[in-house]
């Protein structure tokens, strides 16, 4: 006879220490087994899209920092690709260099956090510090060359908003020599931690074809063993001249596609991340980062999709142009939105300390889910 | 049964090498700082809060249409013949009395966008971070270095002159007009 | 000790209050260096420099958070159970400090000489399940209600390691009181039982590996019985925000917070005195060099406060280092890990202490 | 790889009226405009075409024309008239590495378009972020509540403050005696 419990329904956040931000989760639990998740969002909706059709092509920039606001780089980066490839404009080959190098730094801050607080998630807080650490160098050395830390208001429709500092290639190189060392330190104080593993290993195993048909991208999807990077797949700005591998899930520790992949791929990544460094920092030519941006952006009559890789994802910006100097439409595919959609099926079955693992290594930040 | 015994031995010996690495960082010297009693050296790019040289605005207002968020409120009187407003340092002639020019911080959101358009380079971005408040009125920053009743002195000859010079239109205008009328 | 005291003073009242009083000194001692240090030590780990405002290096931190502690509100929801509420973290504060009466601070300084000491201890700190039940219930807090299913499915599962553990020493020393082990323990560090105990010959080397794995085998299931990473999951502050005491503030709060540091001593106590001399000294006795006969507790008490502090300390720093298991791997540590290994440990043991 | 023009060729054979026009007029993208109540169809003929396999919708943008007669109601907000709503599908194939982007579009008054929630399982919350900011009613879309928005908001609000990305959306005065506009 199987024992019959009664269902309880737990409700997760938005105040809550894992749950990334302001996410809800209402879990329908029957002991510490989870039935059913359903995320409720909005709890952080700042009107980005109805803001955007206020302002002006290069007044939106500041906005798209707050989306993903551990990868503001990555969401201007997508932004004035979009803008640009309306308006038809070449930028100089410096500010492409600069610009790559700029959104890799930004994808290992980005990946330093998310590996950091899915460690954290699971109990082990001092690799989360360890990571906070390393990640402050990355962030003063862009606050060097833009003023910010968090905020950039960087890239720019058809440029840069400053040249970079003159300490700027000596740092990142300093940056990118000490940081070797310290992922072997974080793979041995967590990556391979057997309790690390046991905890993630096995976990929150999303198959590739559900990953495809939920629209999931980034180490997500990676984790779950296809080679599909938009820097490669898609390639935008100047990234198809650099040498680079995709890493994927390999189900090392247990099966493809589990919590331990997803947070596998990330750490891998970020060496694939200093690799394109390292072949860009020496080769940035020389000229004018501002030469290009357009004295008045207006562009003509039109639609553009264009989407980067973000370190959470494919990034995609849809942006409706009526010949105005305000956007008509902009809509933001947030990679963290569509990866979230799998959490409901990634969560069936699994405990409730699982659930926070999972959440923790689909990598999820609130500020793009809610735009 | 090689799995269990390989399960144990790697549960042991993974913690030795976690606490391997946590012991060796026992005696790392810490990488914080105490703040408030040490402060890092901020870049010389950093974007902070804004300071408006008011002896170099001409009151043109493109830095409050460049802000995304409306953080800035300027409010020009034009200067009437014969009142000499100086120039500012890059050498352009002043034309405007800027009778108000506030800087909202509640709002601001440290873009720069406002310092790029400026023509005469005097707003700028400082690296003074520490000033919170407890009222929220107090983080509107008032800018402008004429007293109330300057400005509105200022306020009041516009007014005068603008009314003079229209009665001086109307005057002209109607003589024209005395003057057109016979011929028609 | 009693008498030991009523001797030194000859006053009734005032020796029984020294007795009384002293295990509640050690403990509310423990808890405030220990919060301390946890903080200092889990600064120093993750390379920052930890509190450093209330007094020199911070050394009052603690002592002005239990000020604090002392004056707040006590907030509660009016959906609780208030009686068990109420009761639950005294029950829980009982359970940890009453295990320090059989504890032997040093050879004059025991609550009570008990022959059943160890038995004693294992049977009174059952008493702290009841009370993280009770908290659990009367909250009336779905987090809190699971903190304490999961803590006491926990703290029962792990008392049987421990107790097989503690069975092979009962059965290599031939006793349950604890001072008499400690005492079979004395002179040198090498006479300490987890090096084979004090009697020389073949199987005093034959008993070290042996020994060690008992060792492992009981600071582990001890680590979880007193709720400590990487066993907090009643408390898993990530998944339950803090288990059984959510729902706890002020002064209630603080006294589970009291008795999680009280058990944290009395479990290093326990695993020092097993296996690791209790109270005696590894290297011979001051007093008896210099030929100060009372000397010699004084120095007994530095040495037991010595090794009870040094496990904290490695309580703390795999605190610091390990994530947290799951509630269901716990469950198989316990019952597939620990229990086959103390088991096949026992029986060697035995087999080896006939030779 | 197929360009747009290609697909746009086999889907009119396969489909007829459904598939409306391309329009190759916009600089950079070209969009395969289809009737809202054959989307899930074409969809679907699109994802199991071996020559297409579209297998990943990697965007869903719900969009107000505004293309309508502008008035003034009751109460002096002006207010769009007719018109048009439109949703916007960019599709993308992981294995064959093209893009398409389809377009459907919906009278403003009456606005229904077929759920692809069926085909591709992401345009779920796509499209519930589509009915709760341009408010396109997706028919058997399996649970079309509001997502970003407060689920009451409905109740709290008048007809025009329903749907924020409408051009004609005006902020409500209160939700829940709160006062909106700080």
């Amino acid at each position: 006879m199987a024992l019959k419990t009664e269902h309880m329904v737990l409700n997760m956040g938005p105040q809550h220490p894992s749950t990334h931000g302001v996410l809800r989760l209402e879990l329908e639990i029957e002991g510490e087994l989870v039935n059913k998740v359903t995320p409720h969002l909005g709890y952080l909706h700042r009107c980005f899209e109805k803001h955007a059709e206020a302002m002006q092509y290069n007044q939106v920039v500041p906005y798209t920092d707050r989306l993903d606001y551990l990868a503001s780089i990555g969401n201007n980066f997508g932004y004035a690709l979009a803008v640009e490839k309306l308006m038809g404009i070449q930028v100089p080959e410096r500010v492409e260099y600069i610009r790559v190098i700029m959104a890799e730094l930004q994808r290992i801050a980005s990946h330093l956090v998310a590996i950091g607080s899915n460690g954290a998630d699971i109990g082990a807080l001092t690799p989360f510090l360890y990571l906070f650490r390393d990640r402050e160098h990355i962030l003063s050395i862009i606050e060097e060359t833009c003023g910010a830390r968090m905020l950039y208001n960087y890239i720019w429709i058809g440029g840069l908003s400053h040249d970079i500092h003159p300490d700027f290639v000596r740092k990142t190189k300093e940056f990118v020599n000490y940081f070797k060392p310290t992922i072997v330190e974080l793979d041995n104080l967590l990556s391979f931690n057997k309790i690390f593993i046991e905890r993630t290993a096995n976990i929150g195993i999303l198959p590739v074809d559900t990953a495809i048909n939920f629209g999931a991208s980034g180490p997500t999807l990676r984790g779950s063993g296809i080679k599909f990077d938009l820097r490669r797949d898609d390639p935008y700005s100047i990234y198809d001249r650099f040498d680079f591998e995709i890493p994927v899930g390999k189900g090392l520790m247990g099966t493809v596609g589990d919590c331990w992949d997803r947070y596998n791929v990330r750490i891998r990544e970020m060496e694939q991340s200093l690799r394109i460094i390292e072949q860009a920092v020496d080769n940035i030519p020389e000229g004018d980062v501002q030469s290009a941006i357009p004295k008045r952006i207006k562009p003509p009559k039109g639609t553009v999709y264009k989407r980067v890789e973000n370190p959470r994802g494919e990034l995609g910006y849809f942006i409706i142009s009526d010949g105005t100097v305000n956007p008509f439409r902009v809509k933001v595919r947030a990679p963290s939105f569509v990866n979230l959609e799998v959490l409901g099926e990634l969560c069936k079955g699994n405990l409730v300390a699982d659930i926070i693992a999972i959440l923790g290594s689909i990598d999820i930040v609130l500020g793009e889910v809610d735009r | 049964m090689n799995q269990y015994f390989k399960n144990t031995w790697l549960g042991i010996y993974t913690v030795l090498v976690g606490m391997k690495i946590t012991f060796k960082h026992l005696f790392t010297p810490a990488v914080t700082i105490q703040y408030p009693e040490v402060k890092l050296k901020l870049p010389e790019r950093e974007r902070n809060r804004l300071y408006v040289n008011m002896d170099d605005c001409i009151g043109c207002d493109q830095c409050s249409r460049a802000c995304p968020v409306n953080c800035i409120e300027i409010e020009t009187v034009k200067s009437i013949t014969g009142e000499d407003l100086g120039t500012t340092s890059n050498g352009k002639k002043k034309a405007l009395w800027v009778t108000k020019f506030n800087i909202d911080f509640a709002k601001c959101c440290y873009c720069q966008l406002c310092v790029f358009p400026c023509p005469t380079d005097c707003i700028y971005m400082t690296d003074v971070f520490e000033f919170s408040e407890y009222d929220r009125n107090n983080l509107v920053y008032k800018f402008a270095t004429l007293t109330e009743e300057e400005a509105s002195e200022k306020k009041l000859n516009f007014e005068k002159f603008t009314a003079e010079k229209e009665a001086q239109k109307a005057e002209a205008a109607a003589k024209q007009k005395d003057e057109q009328k016979p011929a028609s | 000790m009693y008498q030991y005291f009523y001797d030194l003073t000859g006053n009734t009242i005032i020796a029984t209050l020294i007795v009384a009083v002293f295990p509640l000194v050690n403990v509310l001692l423990v808890a405030l260096i220990g919060v301390y240090l946890e903080r200092k030590v889990s600064a120093w780990i993750q390379d920052r420099i930890g509190p450093n405002r209330t007094g020199p290096l911070g050394l009052f931190q603690t002592v002005a958070d239990f000020l604090k502690m002392l004056q707040k509100e006590d907030a509660t929801s009016t959906e609780i159970d208030s009686k068990l509420y109420n009761i639950a973290p005294v029950l829980v504060f009982t359970g940890s400090f009453a295990a320090y009466a059989a504890i032997p601070f040093s050879s004059k300084l025991i609550g009570s000489e008990a022959d059943v000491g160890i038995f004693y201890v294992l049977a009174i700190s059952s008493l702290v399940v009841g009370g993280i039940l009770m908290a659990g219930w009367a909250s009336n807090n779905k987090y809190s209600m699971l903190g304490a299913m999961r803590s006491a499915a926990q703290i029962i599962s792990y008392e049987i390691p421990t107790a097989i553990i503690v069975l092979s020493i009962v059965m290599f020393t031939g006793t349950l009181s604890l001072d008499k082990i400690s005492d079979m323990q004395t002179a040198s560090f090498w006479n300490w039982n987890i090096f084979g105990g004090a009697e020389l010959g073949l199987t005093k080397f034959l008993m070290i590996p042996f020994m060690f794995i008992g060792f492992l085998i009981i600071f582990i299931s001890t680590l979880a019985e007193v709720n400590r990473t990487p066993f907090d999951i009643p408390e898993a502050e990530s998944e339950l925000v803090a288990g059984y005491f959510t729902e706890y503030c002020g002064m209630k709060w603080a006294m589970f917070m009291l008795s999680e540091y009280g058990n944290m001593f009395a479990v290093s106590a326990i695993v020092s005195i097993l296996f690791f001399g209790g109270y005696h000294s590894p290297i011979g006795y001051l007093g008896n060099s210099i030929g100060v006969e009372w000397l010699i507790p004084f120095e007994q008490a530095f040495w037991f406060l010595a090794k009870g502090w040094f496990f904290i300390l490695v309580q703390m720093w795999l605190r610091w280092t390990l994530p947290r298991l799951r509630v269901d791997q716990l469950m198989s540590l316990c019952w597939k890990y620990l229990i086959p290994y103390a088991f096949v440990n026992l029986i060697i043991i035995g087999i080896i202490s006939l030779l | 790889m197929k360009s747009a023009e290609e697909i746009f060729d086999i889907l009119k054979k396969k489909f007829g009226d459904a598939v409306l026009s391309l329009d190759k007029d916009t600089p950079v993208e070209q969009i395969i405009s289809i009737d809202p109540l054959k989307i899930n169809l074409i969809s679907k003929y699109l994802r199991e075409n071996p020559e297409l396999q579209f297998d990943s919708l990697m965007c869903l943008s719900g969009v107000d024309d505004a293309n309508g007669i502008k008035v003034k109601d009751a109460e002096g907000n002006e207010i769009i008239e007719g018109g048009t709503l439109s949703v916007y599908y960019n599709l993308h194939s992981v294995s064959l590495k093209h893009k398409i982007t389809l377009k459907v579009s919906t009278p403003r008054n009456d606005p229904q378009i077929e759920s692809l929630e069926k085909i591709w399982k992401s345009a779920n919350w796509h499209e519930r972020e589509a009915f709760d900011l341009i408010g396109i009613k997706f028919l058997n879309h399996p649970d079309l509540r509001r997502i970003l928005m407060p689920y009451d908001w409905d109740e709290f609000t008048e007809e025009i403050s329903r749907h924020p990305l409408r051009k004609d959306y005006k902020n409500p005065e209160f939700y829940q005696g709160m006062k909106v506009p700080y």
